[in-house]
């Protein structure tokens, strides 16, 4: 009888854990809604890369830049697919929410901006900065969710293995070989800019050693044709067609 | 890259680790006072009934004194960054809510709320997207409370005091009833409460040894627990 | 002019490739689909488990058989749902498809499995059947998909990861005495069941050991209590009575 | 578990280990056979254009001997169950595959098509619940195919045919075209797709070689490739 | 290549792919007989004393049964090459060892000699060069001996049973001394030597528990541990 | 290479394999050397309290007997190497604490000091360069002292003596009160000082067990732990 | 622990462990007479075709110098306990294989056989169950013959000897042929065996750009592969 | 536990806390100055031979600039106490070595020294006991020049300067002559330096390809790599 009911009675104690469990229950759907969107933005973003390499090796009458101007307007349109999916997840994401599940849409993300500085590349020649990154992902000038530094620079960072992959397939392209030279240069800017960045981040610095072999295989390849086209001594450009004019007709 | 952005990028990375600093040097101080905390309360295991009021007149201040440092770290984390750098201190925060929790059921045997933990470590409300006390840190401080209630329920009757036990049992059972109310994920709180059953298992046992000698008198004519 | 049209022409390849592309995009899509079912699937199962254990634990007068039979019947309640969801997968794993999607659904239905058969040994104290997984996931007769006897097994194997923690909370309980030594017994079973198939199944070896584990565990349970009882010469429901009146009066 | 129930388990695990074996035994075969196949195809890496034909013949009648084990996989595979068993066999049939890709290119100077490939090895369209050739399997065919080519490009050359490389580059590039269209995971024919420009590459140096030093007639001098 | 050559390497490759078939049949015998034999013994955890000799008589010809096996893989190994296969049945070997030793300790109460182990098992002495008991395999059985009597330790007194861990204990130490006696190179072996204190640690638990409560006869009145 | 560097760096290498060499048969003797002391320390655990002094007459001349080891490793290590070869014998000089630190506590009830410790094993001020003994290791030993004090108490009360747990209890408190002054960085000492929790819970429920059982005299009538 | 058994199984591993000392001091020996030879020979890659006789004078008795650690091994290693002990030297003999390999192809531009290896290196046939040369081991070697002649194929082009190549490229052919009718499983041989396609294309390259360039005889007007 | 040891202890352990802290510091910027170094020299793969030197000048002054680095540590470091804590900086020291290797080898086309190296990086033989350059470190430093250098042969190559690749060809021969006559152990130095295999084939694939081509001198005519 004289329970002594004076101690957190049981009553008390359900009605605080009631609140408790809502609370994890509505974290943990959260956290699974965002992991599927994240999972359907890598998918479609992967997408985007491989759209772009096409676009890039079609066999085609249009000048490099053309065609390069073509496949990031392609990209861009796909791209827009993505940035509405990650527009639609920034009310799961507002205020505190984002830090509380930037893991768990980092995949995504990082996938979105390899693609999507892929396409910029193409473009423009450039790595896309971090502004322009954090604008496609804003509404009116209103972000989405702060864009992480880390995920900005992870992204780029893979950017550097799908360039080795369109030098590579570039080079039995007329002008391809020129290509390739630039792209080496391009990956070598890349490299020393990420190595001082590389004690911050974390994850970057295994990223650049992939970066690192990538540059190595390019290097390879801008080397091949080097040693090729020394035994002649005309221009690259006159090399190239004469081989086009014997393979082709 | 253009020397523009690669300032920008530098001046971001290296604020960020800065703060990292920052906050590092506030969680070794609070690390430092919660472990005085931790080191007085574990006195309770060889103290009398008696003489507990005087311990935790010992240990209130100190608790209240982590409020520099949760103050500090409000004033540090930016805006809406509270989950970003929260891991940084949730072993602190979690040895404290552990302090005020056994503070509160040894002086009036009740299960201390959030808003009393807040209003002790003086976190305020409106920090709550820079610092605030999130569901997993208190649950967290609660089941070091039952670990260590398990080990007093043992060491209380080692020094006479038969009734504890008894105290205990009730009170823990209320609390793990609450705990069955939640889905865990498998995470390290979910193994935490895998392990409360065995604590609430050994204090039973201290409840059976007890009961079957005879050492507590029947029900009627037991005193209160202290409210 | 004279391109030899002949060989494979480049038209005639883009169009078999054209094929292949949709069909490489078709399995990719619905492999995600799967994987997100899946994912709904293990969730709700998880909280299917959190229930019953949490109905199990009540405070109540309810005799143990009574309260079991009730947290049955919530429980199937509950499944039920996760049925629907297994259902709508069906169309996605008709005839071929199934097993190209096995291990896709695998972690899904193993964890519904687990819940299923926590649930069935609740109400009937009995290892759940195949057959009766099966015919939970039927539709009038005719199955969802075929079960594998390999998660079927798997996911009955993590059932006594279930059964050590019921019997460990059931301890300080009225009754939950014998209810440990019950289990233990029960537990001991299924290892022994279990242990000629390890061979058979990949991946039941490992989960064999953590079988072995949690029946450690319920033994050394058992075993603190028999050496608490032995010191008293009274029957252990005597005994119960004994502490329960002594603790709540 | 009841021991209805338990006879029934074992029962269907056992039934499954003997498919297995079974299902093993004709690997074995399949794998010895189409060793053979790629031994013999190795050969035109050292023989000169006009012995191909010949070499063409000796080959032909072991790859169509190759129908008796997909009849056998066939009749042993339950229905529907195609996908559980086929990793067993995969690498035998992207070796036949490529045989019967190469025997093609070889004679005719076209891609072979996925029907074509599977009146050689005999699969039948209504066995596809049980053995088929999935796309998958016809692509790593392929893709050992051009490895192969860009080895041949060299060969040729070594042999003294300067034809060889131009039309090996053409059909290679049109088979790029087509893999490019895919959208891949990131799987082994992922990696091995990515490995395919490296040949490409190989081919096209070879081609570069070739026509600047002239060693190839002008197009319109040059006898057409054989149908 | 040397004709010769070719043809002794190859005929060496393929007798030994053979054997090893011939020989992993005879090891799934192997280990489904000592499957069951383990699976018998598990039965102890909850058997009373008095039944316990009807499981051993259980037990006994299943053991014996093991020499069909071991008669065949001494007559598989061609002459000096027991070390090149014995790996593979190791394992069975050793849950063969385990499986006699714990026989004759609740049969005994002693230790099982490697005679005895070679007897029960049927392995010749002049079979050495192709099959042996190595004292390697011999103390892997005996560890895992202990690790079960630490179990059965517990459940003996969960069955009422207070003298089985007093037997255990001294049983147990006599082992432990010996094992502690010989020179272990930092393997397997010696890890699971080292965790074998663990298991020494838990009947001492239990052996404690039961004295405390005067359940056995005092120590000065029970039969002490060999010195 | 410039044939001096190759010279002094083949001499450098020579010499660091030679002296590990060396060193790992000093070594190989230390480790030898605590076995056998860690084997007769292990008999207390089966030993009356009237025997215990004449088996710590038996440890501590071999104790004693270390200093020839620590003698000839001091004149191996070149000298400021002390720090680069120290690993080697980290865990024989760990155990040999542990023996000291356990006579110590059967002989005197007290812990023993870190000037003691050097003292026993012979170890020179002067070496510091060549041989030291760091705090790490004196703390792994007095870890290791605790974890086997834990033992004790346990089987104390199976040999009858229920005073000892009491006096464990006691000595224990205090060198865990110790333990928790220190700023332990999170590495195994770390890892091993949370385990110590553990060993004094144990300890604890011996304490209980007894007390409740009035196997011993009331706490008050005790001896108090120092304050 | 019975006696005998403790004393037969103390000796055994006492005895083994001394074995592997004695056994691991030949290797060593072995190896640095091995290191002697791959470094000599690794000078052919700079000698021009006049000066190879002379260098292989001067490694032909390094390599009968293995003789006596061959004898050695024979007699270290106890009877029947061939393949208990192997492992050890495999590397070493494996390189010992590849140089004699390597001085027979570069003497006579044929393969070396067993039996020839086995008498340079004063391996017994009478000795088989303490020491013998597996196939294994002779293929092993034979591969890294294969990697260091498509490395001579490069470098003897440098030096302007553009026959080497071809002769290489013949002599690989038909290696490679003859491991291609070999049933390796899937070991670590079965791999590199794999990677020997890579050495083979990198030959076929350098006979291509020496063809190509026209600085060797046309195809026609060379030497013929045996069929 | 006695309180001149418990201070003596702590004392201890805090000031090896604060220690790691303080050479943590100055390895951060250690790390960013030959960051910074390497970043410079990485340009050398786009640049063509007449701007060496002038990169050269801007990388010297950096590398002189780390003697500022080598004298904060040598001041920090405890007496004696080089070995404890090498490992902190030994990844800044090996990528030290390096740069200075690479600007001696552009600058000298010579192999940098030991001493040159000690001088350059300010290393002060009297400081020994507390910073030093170990074999090992210098070692490390070598593999990872002779990496980059077979990285610069290729891209020299592709900027239309055929010399460098035979300049570096000879220098690394030397180079691996020199290391294979160092007894490694089996480590991370030995793995490392199996590695080297493969930079110096790849450099003797870029040798033969300028070779084969004539875009050099034939060797004859070339400087000769000393026998
Ligand atoms: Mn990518
Ligand atoms: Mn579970």
């Amino acid at each position: 009888m004289s329970q002594p009911q004076t101690l957190g009675s049981k009553d008390t104690v359900v009605q605080l854990f009631q609140h408790f469990a809502e609370e994890l229950d509505d974290q943990n759907d959260r956290r699974e809604r965002l992991i599927k969107s994240s999972r359907d933005v890598t998918n479609l973003s992967k997408k985007v890369i491989f759209l772009l390499h096409r676009i890039m090796t079609e066999e085609t009458d249009e000048d490099d830049h053309t065609l390069a101007l073509r496949a990031a307007t392609s990209g861009r349109q796909k791209l827009k697919d993505i940035q509405k999916i990650l527009g639609s997840m920034q009310v799961e994401l507002r205020g505190n929410l984002f830090w509380q599940n930037q893991k768990n849409i980092s995949p995504g993300l990082q996938e979105y901006i390899e693609a999507l500085s892929f396409a910029h590349y193409l473009e423009h020649g450039t790595l896309i900065s971090f502004q322009e990154v954090q604008e496609t992902l804003s509404d009116n000038g209103a972000p989405f969710f702060p864009l992480p530094m880390s995920d900005y620079l992870l992204g780029l960072s893979d950017l550097t293995g799908e360039l080795m992959r369109y030098a590579i397939s570039a080079i039995p392209r007329k002008g391809g070989r020129m290509k390739a030279d630039e792209v080496c240069s391009f990956v070598r800017r890349c490299k020393a800019d990420f190595a001082g960045l590389t004690p911050f981040v974390k994850g970057l610095a295994k990223k650049q050693s992939v970066t690192n072999q990538s540059l190595q295989k390019i290097e390879d390849a801008a080397y091949a044709i080097a040693v090729r086209t020394s035994e002649f001594d005309l221009p690259p450009d006159i090399l190239d067609d004469i081989v086009a004019r014997c393979v082709s007709g | 890259m253009d020397q523009h952005d690669l300032d920008f990028i530098n001046s971001q990375l290296e604020g960020d680790i800065d703060l990292r600093e920052k906050i590092k040097e506030q969680v070794h101080e609070f690390d430092k006072k919660t472990r005085t905390v931790v080191g007085l309360l574990n006195k309770v295991h060889g103290t009398t009934s008696d003489k507990i009021p005087s311990l935790l007149d010992d240990v209130r201040p100190l608790l209240v004194d982590c409020r520099t440092i949760t103050a500090s770290l409000a004033q540090l984390v930016p805006q809406n960054q509270f989950w970003r750098w929260k891991d940084m201190w949730s072993n602190s925060i979690r040895a404290a809510v552990f302090g005020a929790a056994l503070v509160e059921y040894l002086g009036t045997g009740t299960l201390i709320t959030v808003v009393k933990v807040n209003e002790i470590l003086g976190i305020h409300d409106e920090w709550k997207d820079r610092l605030a006390l999130p569901a997993e840190d208190y649950l967290h401080g609660l089941i070091t409370l039952v670990n260590e209630l398990s080990r007093l329920a043992v060491n209380a009757v080692t020094l006479g005091n038969y009734e504890e036990p008894i105290r205990i049992s009730i009170f823990v059972k209320d609390l793990f009833a609450g705990f069955s109310m939640l889905n865990l994920k498998n995470d390290t709180l979910r193994r935490r409460y895998d392990s409360l059953k065995y604590d609430l298992k050994k204090i039973e046992e201290v409840v059976y040894d007890v009961s079957l000698r005879k050492l507590v008198a029947p029900p009627g004519q037991r005193p209160q627990p202290t409210p």
